[in-house]
């Protein structure tokens, strides 16, 4: 018990980014011991600057500045096989999570431009139908990055084979799901 | 306030408590005992009868008791014995039981300062039905 | 009347800081029954223990109270004061006014009235002390070794050398424990068997041991120095006294299918068998899970096989023998049942533990464990020490080691660490060089833990001289790829994912405790740690004792430990059954229950809730020798003095020595006052 | 036996023959699928890449719906959603506090009774009924069966399955006589997430995949989720552009569907960039000259 020692009472700690995220997730990065096990099965590891285990070292380094605009973070593919294999319960994949929507909140200029166009138009469907038109998503995406569509040649095929719907479904809840919307914004500010 | 603690565990605590200097209420009194274990109920109802505003409990974490298990036999009355005290009218928060291992100084003072505290906020013990208490000599004998 | 004299310390600026010491001095003068109350600058020094014992003879004091540190400190040293002036040691009591009073209080005022009540509570204790005399026990100075690993071995040889009778239970055929599968020992490569295989035999012959293998503790009962232990001889169903040796029956059997456990599965065994040629005793034991006779006999019918009754010239084999149970009185007891491993497969010994399906779960052929290589390593092994792939027989040119296989895993269950494991990984790598010249071993590790004499120097060897890569990170997985295991790691120190070939994996697991430890510790009534590794009395300054009074740890049942750690402890625990042996009988404290017979109405409520079983039943009788009553009795050798019988009396007929319900309701009352 | 149904959006497009076969299937095997009404998006990466919130609640929403509804399981056929839905319910299941406003977020009562199944725990406890219905056993068919990531997570569920090494879709494939082969990449992620943003990671990933399937002697890749098969079906039309050996890539429910006699089309199977029609005529005339 090192605060008994001495009677001195402890000064009040500065909150941490990885306390931060310990009390947003429930999960502690402080645990990582850098085994590098998360990098180790990661897809992405060979085309990203950071790979896991560097997030939750620099999470424990309390380098926000530096991690909310790494481009790193959007690349995590979401295989969550990090954190499948992670001896330590850390969970990479929701701090990486985690980390994202810090950054959306804190830094939303430094973002990768395509990624979040991406994020956005993905959402913005959401909340104007309620579900994805998969079609509409690639307009919307087009719209806001500016520059033509990776996979546009693929399109006409798609359409042919009755995979892309081009009118927009929209369901009856709309507005509960505006409303989830809402109340998710405010309660994570 | 009577704090019952069992020797070697909770004593044990508050001498660390002690050689840290951790400065905490100065309204308890210790009595020893080498486990909870020894604790009757009766020394409880007794502390109150002379006039005791709040009384501590505390012995071994349960698993570690020096004795083996008299902390659970401990654990076991008390479960009994809070009933009858709720039965007196005796309000809930002028009794503490906890656990506080040797190595809890801190835990101690927390334990110590937050018994003051709520026995505080009651203010002084204003006794209680005789009657009854009478009645409990019997069933505390029972528990 | 009682006459009592009050001591108040000041315990230099200790206690004086905050308690105004000589108004406490003064106060307690006045109290009912004290005739001298003084205050000193240091009372536990020569001085003031002088004061003491003038006052003790001047005053013809009946009781002494000292106010002064935690009793924890000094009370031991005013008891001897006590006792040296002719009083009672036990009509000695402590009133805490340091770490109860003046250390954790600011205000002088409330510190100095709070030390008054503290010494007022103490005085009306003491008034109701009654003198007590230490209780001495009689010691059966003999020991009992459980487990015949190298822990059991050495404190067996050490206390044997002692002077002392040893009885040593081994449940395996053979002792010689994990350390006789090893093939070389860190950081000196000795020759495991080398140097084991001796001490075996010494141990088989020496005149004060009595080896019982093949045998389990059944039961224990009683206390320090007076503990009657039942141990089962499992049937060998061979006769012990008579078989010589030869291995006729060995090399009659026809089953010879069953898996090695010696060999950790890499070799074949017959149904009868020693578990390895240096057994010690070198006497055979018929597996009856797989002597086809048995099986046969268990499905009715009778005559079946008996090769080995035909190859037996002197008739040893006995398929009639039946277990046996033992009895014996032994004053202490050492455990020394060692460890077991992590298994790699799916299957785990308890819920709390999972295995690696990132791995495969042990189901690729090639991946091994530690063990395993150590066979393989072994000059007695399988391979007689050559390293050859289990799936082929190949020689592997690229063998991976995965560290903390186990260890240091929460996930799997597991979060502490194995402790061994750096160590002989690096053995194995240098092992694996010497023997495959152009072999690369490649290890996967976390941390290099390699704090002990020579060890860290060890570890270096195997990278600076034989070659060995250490690549710092945990695999994420492994996979077989045709005749290769793709090992997919991430190499942290370069910072960049890695994948090796391997033609072999060895995985270094965990050390976990012994199944069966826990329901071992409950006969015994020590206790374990969340893992199940069992408790020492105090991690720092009585590492090898335990809980309960004369049974002592040794080697690894305690916490993962290397050769050399077990030895030491294991000769520590034989250095602590000697002390206790040392002395005719044994001293207790007074501080036990007593009956009141008048009283107890025989309803044995305090036998239920005694952890020590220290109550047994008495019979009242009359002149006539007519039953009367049975009664409870406490046997003073037993009772550690916790008081619970006395909490739960409902009649108030068992009662506490120094602890009696008169004198806590004094001290409330006098808290009270 | 009637179960909850969740497409979710990509079978209503690009997932279009996988909502067919799954259905086709379903009804083949006599267990009757009650869709959602009225069912919203799950928030598939975009949600729990900007607000980890949002990506608990979004996919609830439909879990809400399946609960007032009277429902107790849902399938959800798509690896992706399965993965948000079963997030979700084990995000409240775990979290007290969560869990308490949860009904406020939503806007509807909730009490998280819902459990959310992948195709594979569905089909796998049908599996005596498939046995018995399957009409035309797909001997000989070599297959990979790709587990890909999101059907095994979260790895605390698993979809009922052994996050590390699954078995329930080798299962299902044996049942219909096809044969598995051993495989390296069977859970490793094609990047399915990362095909619109950041395509040439995935080109990569499911290259890899693809690669070492055939080398494994497959002659089909098995699926059950509509990101890797689009990923993994579509992005082949390049190999075929510069001539390179292709293999066909099957949603479970369609080689499914095949053994139990369904017709080809109603399985959606010409929906398929590369064609499986080549490697369905070499298993018929196998099949005939065995006869």
């Amino acid at each position: 018990m090192a605060s008994t020692e001495g009677g001195v009472k402890e000064a009040p700690r500065a909150r941490t980014l990885s306390e931060e995220i310990y009390r947003r997730t429930g999960r502690q990065p402080a645990r990582c011991y850098q085994c590098g096990k998360c990098s180790a099965g990661c897809p992405m590891a060979e085309e990203t600057e950071l790979r896991p285990h560097d997030i939750l070292r620099m999470v424990g380094l309390n380098q926000a500045d530096r991690l909310l605009t790494a481009k790193s973070l959007w690349l995590c593919a979401g295989c969550e096989t990090c954190t499948a294999r992670c001896p330590n319960d850390c969970d990479p994949a929701s701090v990486i999570d985690e980390l994202r929507s810090m950054a959306v909140a804190k830094q939303p200029d430094t973002l990768p431009r395509n990624l979040m166009a991406f994020h956005r138009s993905f959402l913005d469907q959401i909340r104007a139908h309620g579900r994805i038109s998969e079609l509409g998503l690639m307009v919307s995406y087009k719209l806001r990055t500016g520059s033509l569509f990776q996979d546009a040649t693929a399109a006409p095929g798609m359409v042919t084979r009755g995979k892309l719907h081009l009118g927009a479904p929209s369901i009856s809840g709309v507005e509960e799901v505006r409303a989830i919307f809402k109340a998710c914004e405010e309660e994570e500010r | 306030m009577v704090a019952f603690v069992c020797n070697w565990c909770t004593y044990t605590g508050a001498d660390l408590a002690g050689t840290s200097r951790l400065t905490m209420e100065p309204n308890v009194r210790i009595v020893r005992l080498p486990c909870t274990g020894r604790i009757d109920p009766l020394f409880i109802l007794k502390a109150l009868e002379r006039g005791a505003d709040g009384v501590i409990v505390s012995g071994c974490h349960p698993g570690d008791c020096h004795y083996t298990s008299g902390n659970y036999h401990a654990r076991r009355r008390f479960a009994v014995f809070h009933d009858l005290l709720q039965f007196l009218g005796f309000e809930e928060d002028r009794l503490t039981f906890s656990w506080v291992s040797a190595s809890e100084g801190m835990k101690w003072k927390d334990i110590v300062d937050d018994a003051v505290a709520r026995v505080r906020a009651l203010g002084p013990f204003r006794g209680y039905d005789r009657e009854a208490v009478a009645g409990s000599e019997l069933a505390g004998r029972a528990a | 009347m009682a006459r009592i004299g009050v001591f108040v310390c000041h315990c230099g600026e200790n206690i004086g800081r905050t308690v105004d010491v000589p108004s406490v001095a003064r106060a307690a003068q006045g109290f009912p029954g004290v005739v001298v109350s003084k205050d000193n600058k240091y009372t536990c020094s020569e001085p003031g223990q002088a004061i003491i014992r003038e006052a003790i003879r001047e005053h013809m004091l009946t009781g002494v109270v000292i106010a002064a540190c935690s009793p924890h400190m000094h009370e031991r040293t005013f008891r001897r004061v006590c006792a040296s002036a002719g009083l009672n040691p036990f009509l000695c009591e402590i009133a805490n006014i340091r770490e109860h009073c003046s250390w954790i209080h600011e205000d002088r005022g409330e510190a100095t009235a709070k030390a008054i009540d503290l010494v007022r509570l103490a005085v009306e204790k003491v008034k109701r002390n009654i003198p007590l005399e230490t209780i001495s026990i009689p010691i059966e100075r003999k020991a009992l070794v459980i487990g015949g690993g190298i822990a059991g071995i050495q404190a067996a040889l050490d206390i044997a050398d002692g002077g002392r009778e040893v009885i040593l239970v081994e449940k395996e055929p053979s002792i010689g424990g994990h350390m006789s599968q090893l093939s070389e020992t860190f950081p000196t490569l000795d020759c495991s068997q080398c140097i084991l295989t001796p001490r075996m035999v010494e141990v088989a012959q020496h005149p004060r041991i009595r080896l019982m293998t093949y045998s389990e503790v059944e039961s224990v009962d009683g206390y320090v120095g007076n503990f009657d232990v039942t141990i089962r001889k499992k049937a060998r169903k061979v006769d012990a006294t008579i078989c010589t040796g030869c291995g006729a029956c060995m090399t009659a059997c026809v089953q010879r299918k069953v898996s090695n456990e010696f060999d950790e599965g890499l070799s074949k065994r017959t149904a009868i068998y020693t578990p390895f040629p240096q057994a010690v005793p070198n006497i055979p034991v018929i597996d009856q899970m797989k002597c086809l006779r048995i099986l046969s006999q268990k499905k009715g019918k009778q005559d079946a096989c008996g090769k080995c009754l035909d190859a037996c010239a002197i008739g040893a084999i006995r398929f009639d023998q039946e277990d046996e149970l033992v009895t014996e009185k032994v004053g202490a007891i050492v455990v020394a049942t060692g460890y077991s491993l992590y298994s790699i497969g799916k299957e785990q010994d308890s819920p709390d533990i999972s295995g690696y399906g990132e791995y495969g779960y042990g189901t690729i052929p090639d991946v091994i464990d530690g063990m395993q290589f150590e066979r393989l390593a072994s000059a007695s092994g399988p391979t007689a020490g050559k390293i050859l792939r289990p799936s082929d027989g190949k020689e592997p040119k690229r063998i991976v080691f995965l560290q903390c296989i186990g260890s240091r895993d929460r996930a799997k269950g597991i979060d502490y660490c194995s402790k061994i494991c750096c160590m002989y990984v690096a053995k194995h790598t240098m092992l694996y060089r010497h023997k495959v010249h152009d072999g690369q071993a490649t290890v996967f590790y976390m941390d290099v833990r390699a704090n002990g004499k020579g060890y860290d120097e060890f570890t270096r060897r195997a990278i600076e001289e034989d070659g060995a890569v250490y690549m710092r990170g945990r695999v994420s997985r492994m996979y077989r790829d045709g005749d290769v295991i793709k090992v997919v790691g991430f190499d942290t120190l370069a910072g960049e994912p890695v994948t090796i070939d391997a033609d072999m994996v060895v995985l270094a697991t965990a050390i976990r405790p012994r199944p069966g430890i826990k329901d071992l510790a409950q006969k015994l009534s020590i206790s374990y740690d969340k893992h199940g590794f069992l408790n020492e009395a105090h991690p720092k300054l009585r590492p090898v004792e335990t809980n309960t009074a004369g049974v002592f740890l040794a080697g690894a049942c305690q916490a993962p430990r290397d050769i050399p750690d077990t030895v030491a402890t294991a000769s520590s625990a034989a250095a602590k059954v000697l002390g206790l042996f040392s002395q005719e009988s044994l001293e207790r404290e007074p501080t036990v229950a007593r009956v009141d017979i008048s009283h107890c109405a025989g309803c044995f409520t305090c036998e239920r809730v005694c952890p020590y079983g220290a109550i047994g039943h008495r019979e009242i009788r009359d002149r006539q020798g007519r039953l009367i009553k049975t009664v409870a009795d406490v046997n003073p050798g037993v009772c550690q003095g916790c008081g619970t019988c006395q909490a739960t009396c409902p009649s108030k007929s068992v009662e506490l020595m120094g602890f009696t319900d008169e004198q806590i309701f004094a001290e409330v009352n006098a808290i009270l006052a | 036996m009637t179960i909850g149904y969740y497409p979710g959006c990509s079978l209503h497009g690009t997932g279009r023959e996988y909502d067919e076969s799954v259905r086709a299937v379903a009804g083949a095997l006599g267990l009757t699928l009650r869709e959602i009404d009225d069912w919203s998006c799950c928030g598939a990466t975009s949600a729990h890449s900007v607000n980890p919130l949002l990506a608990v609640v979004l996919p609830a929403r439909n879990l809400a719906l399946a609960e007032s509804a009277g429902m107790t399981d849902v399938l959800t056929p798509c690896a992706a959603c399965y993965n948000r839905l079963a997030r979700s319910e084990h995000a409240v299941a775990t979290n007290p506090e969560l869990a308490e406003k949860m009904p406020r977020l939503l806007g509807r009562p909730f009490s998280n009774s819902v459990h959310v199944r992948t195709v594979l725990d569905v089909l796998r406890e049908s599996l005596p009924v498939i046995k018995e219905k399957t009409v035309q056993p797909l001997k000989g068919m070599k297959v990979a069966c790709y587990y890909g990531c999101l059907l095994l997570r979260p790895a605390e569920i698993a979809g009922g399955d052994d996050p590390e090494s699954p078995t329930f879709m080798e299962e299902i494939v044996k049942a219909i006589g096809a044969e598995p082969v051993t495989w390296n990449l069977r859970m490793d992620c094609c990047g399915g997430s990362m095909s619109i943003p950041h395509a040439e990671s995935v080109v990569r990933l499911s290259r890899a995949i693809l690669e070492d399937a055939r080398s494994a002697g497959a002659e089909a890749l098995v699926v059950a989720c509509p990101m890797c098969h689009s990923n993994l079906d579509f992005r082949q039309q390049a190999y075929t552009n510069k001539g390179e050996t292709t293999l066909p890539v099957l949603y479970l429910t369609e080689l499914l569907g095949l053994a139990l006699g369904l017709n080809a089309e109603s399985l959606g199977l010409k929906r398929h960039f590369v064609s499986p029609a080549p490697m369905l005529e070499r298993m018929a005339v196998a099949a005939k000259e065995a006869v």
